[in-house]
């Protein structure tokens, strides 16, 4: 499988703190790629720095290159508008809009021009049912999206993302704020996913990491420890580091 | 043990000595308050009548009213809040998604402040001059809206500020997420949540230039009468120009010239007008809240 | 007074009439169009609501509006060309005049000197008033009347009738008030609250919740005003910035209908002097 | 999926256009409040100056008579700067305590409904324009303070009678003014201290007074500052209100005796005055606009900086 | 061992719900009592009681006894001030004033009287090493207590309770908002406290109460199920519910 994006020598600062160190990594194409490691290691930084969501926090200044199919997404002709519709980002805690469930899938969509009513109907319509929520919610598309439950809002959220036929999405923790039948199912959504997209996933859940990703990188520090196929990180894991943590000696 | 029973109760000599405290002061202050608003509708009330608020005065025909300075009152809070609220909210956008924190923040927000801490009569010094006097344009409604709206502009910033600092981050990076433009994500995502706050500083504004005295009397002047419509309604236009007092500025001829009866009449109609601004404020806070 | 106000309700029926009759003449009249602005005096605010509504009848494509805020803003304003007209109830300070403004006197105005309604004095010499103003004397018992202390109430500086007032008692500088009102129905409602007050206005308000005095047995009338009998008296200025037959035809029209016959019974209708 | 079916380099110029343009309008938007500020402060300047030159700062702020009209004119406002300062802080004083007792009384200890008819009148007259206070002044303070006024000077026979228009009737007129902007906003302060501090105090074996004023009253400090700084604003800006109750004499700040505020100096004189005088009544508004500056400056850095550092 | 605090057909309604139903148990002194049972059956209630806490809360009427050493709290003639004294609380949230950690703790003192500041001072320090929290803030006692991290905030809380001097400390889960290594320290704290007073811990966590206490009531809708000694309890319930219920079959 080809890469589909691949960093090089990619530090970040936050102000003086050096959150990224010299991250060279390579994510295949349409495989769910994970990223473990204790609090405050720099996953959910890393993952910004795949579709320039640092940009939005001051004092943050990056050095190395992101290549997403070979185009360095720091360029300074890159337009983010059209990187993030490629790298779609879905967030830990569900963020819908305070909008209708069918303006917030819309919403991307209309931002790159679509608005033609039918070409949305059907644009929302895939999105639902890309993401397994459009059976709980086909009654009530016009109501408002606050009123879902949490697992039924993070599925939204992925909807949204889908709505904008992004090639990759990056999702940080996507789980963590669900209860485990929801959890379930935006897994076995993830898994349904990778046959199109790439997606990169942020967790720190190691069960879940094991099962359900291709390939596990180890972060500590702001440093990748370990990269490999997920198989081979939970079971042989080359570093004593890795192995530590995976075992749960710390973190 | 004995003596450390639970049934001893201390006494507490300072404690009902402030309790004391806080009942006189509070009952004074809610005797002078009620006490206030009933003076206020008991000699008001029988002055109001249809006549009052529908006609304007006259030496000749002997009349008083107020629908001069009703519609006075009307169009100075629409021109003014016409011009502050872009500016102001503008400003607030600005402020909380623009500006990089730092130096011209602080400046920014500190005039805003100061700005907010000018007395008005300082407003109406500078509004009689600047708008007056140097761009000529006299004593007029014009004038008295260009003065207001330095007035405002700072309730209207802050409470829009407020707003948009409550619009939870993740909207933000949700709507960036999906590749919005700042723009879009503003219009879209920030303005409609941040309504209930600049809403309620609107309606904030509106009771400011109702309330508001020192600098309108240098600024918009103490014109009585109706706009006269013309014949393309160019009248109404014209009148922008010309000067008109709301109904505070006649409320204070009027006591200056010892006509109480009026000028408790009106002093009504403004109480009334607050009630009606203070329920709204409630009923918008609060179904605005409900939705989210 | 109450005679007085009698008649000035019999002549306003003789204005309606007049405007009434004047009805053909309105096809006429409607081709003035435009506006007027005048402003200055407080005590002027009668003559100046008055004339301005009748003017408006008569020209109903005209808008007059008046804005009272004292002699001197008046003055000023008529010379940026803020307004048209600026009223002063005194005469053109020099400086006033030599920035170009003219003075039109409209009328003559006599200055009343008011105490509350439960005053029983009804009369004091000159020597006496300027005792009271300057603070000699401060008891009403010392000119006649109950043993009540006198509340002195006089107009802030810069009044066109603080100026004429003081000038003609002269007592400049040397008047000890207790309150400064800065306006002319200001200072009746003063009066008119406070027992043992004194005051003086414009005759041309005086309404009845106030007692006027005579001075030196003169009473504050129109016709003791004429004659010269009655000492506080001052002119209405209507100035302009420039001679009358240079302004627009408008103000030219407004002064002719202030001279006409019709404007002095206006003039006269509310207590005042028509100016010769 | 075809390969670089499209390049993420961009081209969008008229996107690229809107934002810059939104980018800007809300900068300058952002500068109005500055451009007013430094306008008004430039004009306050450049206004109220010409008459310090004219007449002499010493003579201005130190002198005592004020007679602008005489012949021999003379501009000495010390006895206005102090009556403001006076008259203010009075008002402040007995405004102020009350206002937040009160607020007090209706946060913690007044039975529901009472609150629940008390807090909309509260709302209602924090309000109201401040110009019904000075009516009401006139027609029910200013007699009274007449009657005071009578029983206590009957015995002095050069004493010159106000009539009940003296600093007393403008200090109760600001003080009662300013009770329902200080009693509201204090009362929302106090409302939104968190339960569980006065959980924690009660559990402690605290008393209600010890807890209203020992945590309550401090958690809420910032916002009962943001009440007393808004209250003395409003008493220090507030001309037309106290024009017709204080008398305006420029007098020294006796409680009896007829006084002038700089904001009523400026109120009244303004429109009549010329020349030089006028050009003093602007030094005035420039007196009155510093004031009010280095107030505001004090009361958020010292009062809210106190606040910061005890988080 | 005495019985502290025995209460005699304890009934609480809040309006017309009936919270807590004829309740009658006596609490050891000098040792843990834990109150368990699934959300919302009465056991904050029931603590409340015990130190009249529920009096703040409106519309709440109670019937029946609680006696503290044998002196019934809701006779009109208690004073609740010297009730509260001798029954400390700490809530589930840790809720430090937003003053010094000095004056947090030289808070309840003072209300008490004590205005020495050498008295203060040493109370200060006691509380504080009672509460194990000394050493780490022993630097920066004025500076403000909303600094200290969760773990801290709520030992802090402790230390404020024990600087009243009670005889009774009662926590409302006191352990629920703090991470495992804070929990740890509250709970070894808690043992070295029964020493001194007699504790009454509400607990969400059925391992914490078989950990700590000596003593365990379980709480079903506003009854009282089983109270026995913790052992016992948890290894040979009485009742039906309380198996299912440590067994984990519902709660
Ligand atoms: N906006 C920010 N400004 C400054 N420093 C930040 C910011 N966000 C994160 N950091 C710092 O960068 C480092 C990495 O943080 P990051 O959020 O990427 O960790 P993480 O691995 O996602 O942790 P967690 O598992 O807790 O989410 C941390 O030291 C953190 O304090
Ligand atoms: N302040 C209150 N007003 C009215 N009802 C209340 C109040 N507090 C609690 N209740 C009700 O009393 C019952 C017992 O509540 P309580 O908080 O004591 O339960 P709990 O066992 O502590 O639950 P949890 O484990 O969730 O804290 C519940 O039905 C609850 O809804
Ligand atoms: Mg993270
Ligand atoms: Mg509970
Ligand atoms: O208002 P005045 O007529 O006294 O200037």
């Amino acid at each position: 499988m080809k890469d589909k994006i691949s960093t090089k020598n990619l530090n970040l600062y936050y102000g003086t703190n050096h959150a990224l160190k010299d991250i060279n990594i390579n994510i295949k194409e349409k495989a769910i790629t994970a990223f473990i490691g204790p609090s405050g290691c720099g996953k959910s930084t890393f993952l910004r720095t795949l579709n320039r969501m640092n940009d939005l926090i001051p004092e943050v200044s990056i050095r190395g290159e992101v290549n997403l199919d070979g185009e360095n997404i720091y360029d300074p002709r890159v337009d983010t508008t059209l990187l993030r519709k490629k790298v779609g980002m879905v967030f830990q805690q569900p963020n819908p809009f305070p909008m209708s469930i069918y303006d917030n899938i819309a919403y991307g969509p209309r931002i790159h021009g679509i608005k033609d009513k039918s070409k949305l109907d059907e644009i929302v319509e895939k999105s639902l049912i890309g993401a397994a929520l459009f059976d709980e919610v086909k009654d009530r598309l016009k109501k408002s999206a606050l009123g879902l439950s949490g697992g039924q809002q993070q599925r939204l959220c992925i909807a949204r993302a889908l709505a904008v036929e992004p090639e990759v999405l990056l999702m940080d923790e996507p789980t963590s704020a669900l209860d485990p039948i929801s959890t379930l199912k935006i897994e076995d959504l993830m898994s349904e996913l990778k046959e199109k997209y790439t997606v990169v996933i942020v967790t720190h859940n190691m069960q879940q990491a094991a099962r359900i990703s291709d390939y596990t990188a180890f972060f500590l520090v702001g440093e990748v420890i370990e990269f490999t196929n997920t198989d081979t990180l939970f079971t042989r894991p080359q570093d004593k580091r890795t192995e530590d943590y995976i075992t749960g000696r710390f973190g | 043990m004995q003596n450390n029973s639970l049934y001893q109760k201390k006494s507490r000599p300072l404690n009902i000595f402030i309790h004391l405290i806080i009942y006189i002061c509070a009952s004074l202050s809610i005797i002078l308050l009620i006490g206030i608003v009933a003076y206020v509708g008991y000699r008001g009330i029988s002055t109001v009548s249809w006549e009052f608020l529908t006609k304007e005065p006259s030496a000749i025909n002997k009349t008083v009213g107020i629908a001069g300075n009703i519609v006075n009152t009307l169009y100075i809070i629409i021109i003014t809040l016409a011009i502050a609220i872009p500016f102001g909210v503008g400003s607030a956008i600005y402020l909380n998604e623009y500006a990089k924190p730092g130096k011209l923040v602080r400046l920014i927000e500190f005039t805003t402040e100061t700005l907010s801490g000018i007395p008005s009569i300082v407003f109406g010094l500078f509004g009689y001059v600047f708008f007056g006097t140097s761009l000529k344009l006299g004593y007029s409604i014009l004038t008295g809206s260009l003065t207001l709206t330095l007035i405002i502009l700072p309730l209207i910033t802050r409470n829009t500020q407020e707003a948009l600092k409550a619009v939870p981050e993740s909207y933000r990076s949700g709507a960036l997420g999906i590749g919005a433009t700042k723009w879009y994500m503003i219009r879209t995502i920030l303005l409609p949540s941040a309504m209930p706050g600049i809403i309620t500083g609107i309606i904030l504004s509106i009771g400011r230039i109702v309330g508001e005295s020192a600098a309108l009397l240098f600024t918009a002047g103490s014109g009585y009468l109706l706009p006269k419509f013309g014949s393309y309604g160019e009248g109404l236009i014209n009148k922008v120009f010309q000067p008109g007092g709301t109904l505070t500025i006649e409320l204070y001829l009027s006591m200056e010239k010892a006509k109480y009866d009026t000028a408790f009449g009106i002093a009504f109609v403004l109480l009334i007008i607050v009630l009606g601004i203070n329920l709204l404020t409630k009923y918008l806070s609060n179904k605005l809240n409900v939705d989210k | 007074t109450s005679n007085n106000n009698d008649k000035s309700i019999t002549e306003d029926e003789d204005i309606k009439q007049e405007n009434s009759k004047n009805q053909d003449n309105n096809s006429k009249n409607e081709i003035l169009k435009g506006s007027l602005t005048m402003s200055g005096s407080t005590s002027m605010e009668k003559l100046a609501n008055i004339a301005s509504e009748a003017f408006m009848i008569k020209y109903p494509n005209v808008l007059v509006s008046a804005e009272f805020v004292g002699s001197s803003a008046g003055v000023e304003q008529v010379l940026t060309g803020a307004v048209d007209i600026g009223n002063a109830s005194r005469s053109l300070k020099d400086s006033e005049k030599a920035s170009g403004a003219v003075e039109n006197i409209v009328a003559i105005d006599g200055i009343a000197v008011i105490v509350d309604k439960s005053n029983g004095v009804s009369n004091l010499s000159k020597k006496q008033l300027i005792d009271i103003y300057t603070g000699v004397i401060n008891n009403w018992s010392e000119v006649g009347g109950k043993n009540q202390p006198i509340v002195v109430i006089g107009r802030e500086a810069g009044s066109g009738t603080r100026g004429a007032f003081e000038e003609i008692l002269e007592i400049e500088d040397k008047c000890k008030y207790s309150n400064e009102i800065n306006s002319t129905g200001g200072v009746m409602a003063k009066v008119s609250s406070i027992p043992g007050a004194i005051g003086y206005v414009s005759i041309d308000i005086i309404d009845d919740s106030v007692n006027v005095l005579a001075i030196e047995g003169v009473e504050a009338s129109a016709e003791n005003i004429k004659g010269g009998n009655y000492l506080l008296s001052r002119p209405f200025v209507m100035a302009t910035k420039g001679e009358i037959s240079k302004q627009n035809e408008i103000i030219q029209e407004f002064f002719s209908f202030l001279a006409s016959e019709e404007g002095k019974k206006l003039i006269e209708s509310v207590g005042l002097i028509p100016a010769e | 999926m075809n390969k670089i079916n499209f390049s993420i380099y961009g081209n969008s110029k008229s996107k690229r256009t809107v934002e810059k343009a939104a980018s800007i309008i809300f900068t300058v938007c952002g500068f109005i409040a500055v451009i007013a500020v430094f306008s008004i402060s430039l004009y306050m300047i450049i206004s109220g100056t010409p008459a310090i030159f004219e007449v002499g700062l010493k003579e201005i702020l130190f002198g005592t008579v004020w007679r602008p009209g005489g012949l021999e004119p003379s501009y000495g406002i010390l006895y206005v700067i102090l009556t403001s300062i006076v008259g203010t802080f009075l008002a402040i004083l007995i405004g102020v305590p009350i206002g937040v007792m009160t607020a007090i009384f209706l946060a913690e200890t007044a039975p529901k409904p009472l609150a629940a008819i008390v807090k909309p009148a509260v709302e209602l007259l924090a309000g109201i324009p401040s110009v019904v206070y000075g009516l009401l002044g006139i027609l029910i303070l200013n007699p009274l303070m007449y009657k005071l006024e009578i029983i206590l000077f009957a015995n002095s026979p050069d004493y010159q009678f106000t009539g009940g228009s003296n600093l007393m009737s403008a200090v109760i007129v600001l003080a009662i003014m300013i009770l329902p902007t200080v009693i509201n906003i204090s009362e929302s302060a106090i409302r939104a201290v968190p339960k569980h501090y006065k959980s924690a105090s009660y559990a402690l074996g605290a008393t209600k007074i010890q807890t209203i004023f020992r945590v309550i009253l401090p958690a809420a400090k910032s916002g009962i500052v943001t009440a007393i700084v808004l209250g003395v604003g409003r008493a220090i800006g507030e001309a037309m209100a106290i024009s017709l109750v204080a008398g305006n004499g420029a007098n020294f700040p006796l409680p009896f005796n007829s006084v002038r505020f700089l904001t009523t100096a400026v109120v009244s004189e303004m429109s009549y005055a010329a020349d030089t005088h006028k050009r003093v009544l602007f030094t005035i508004g420039l007196i009155l606009f510093t004031f009010i500056i280095i107030i505001n400056l004090v009361l958020n850095k010292v009062m809210k900086g106190g606040v910061k550092n005890a988080k």
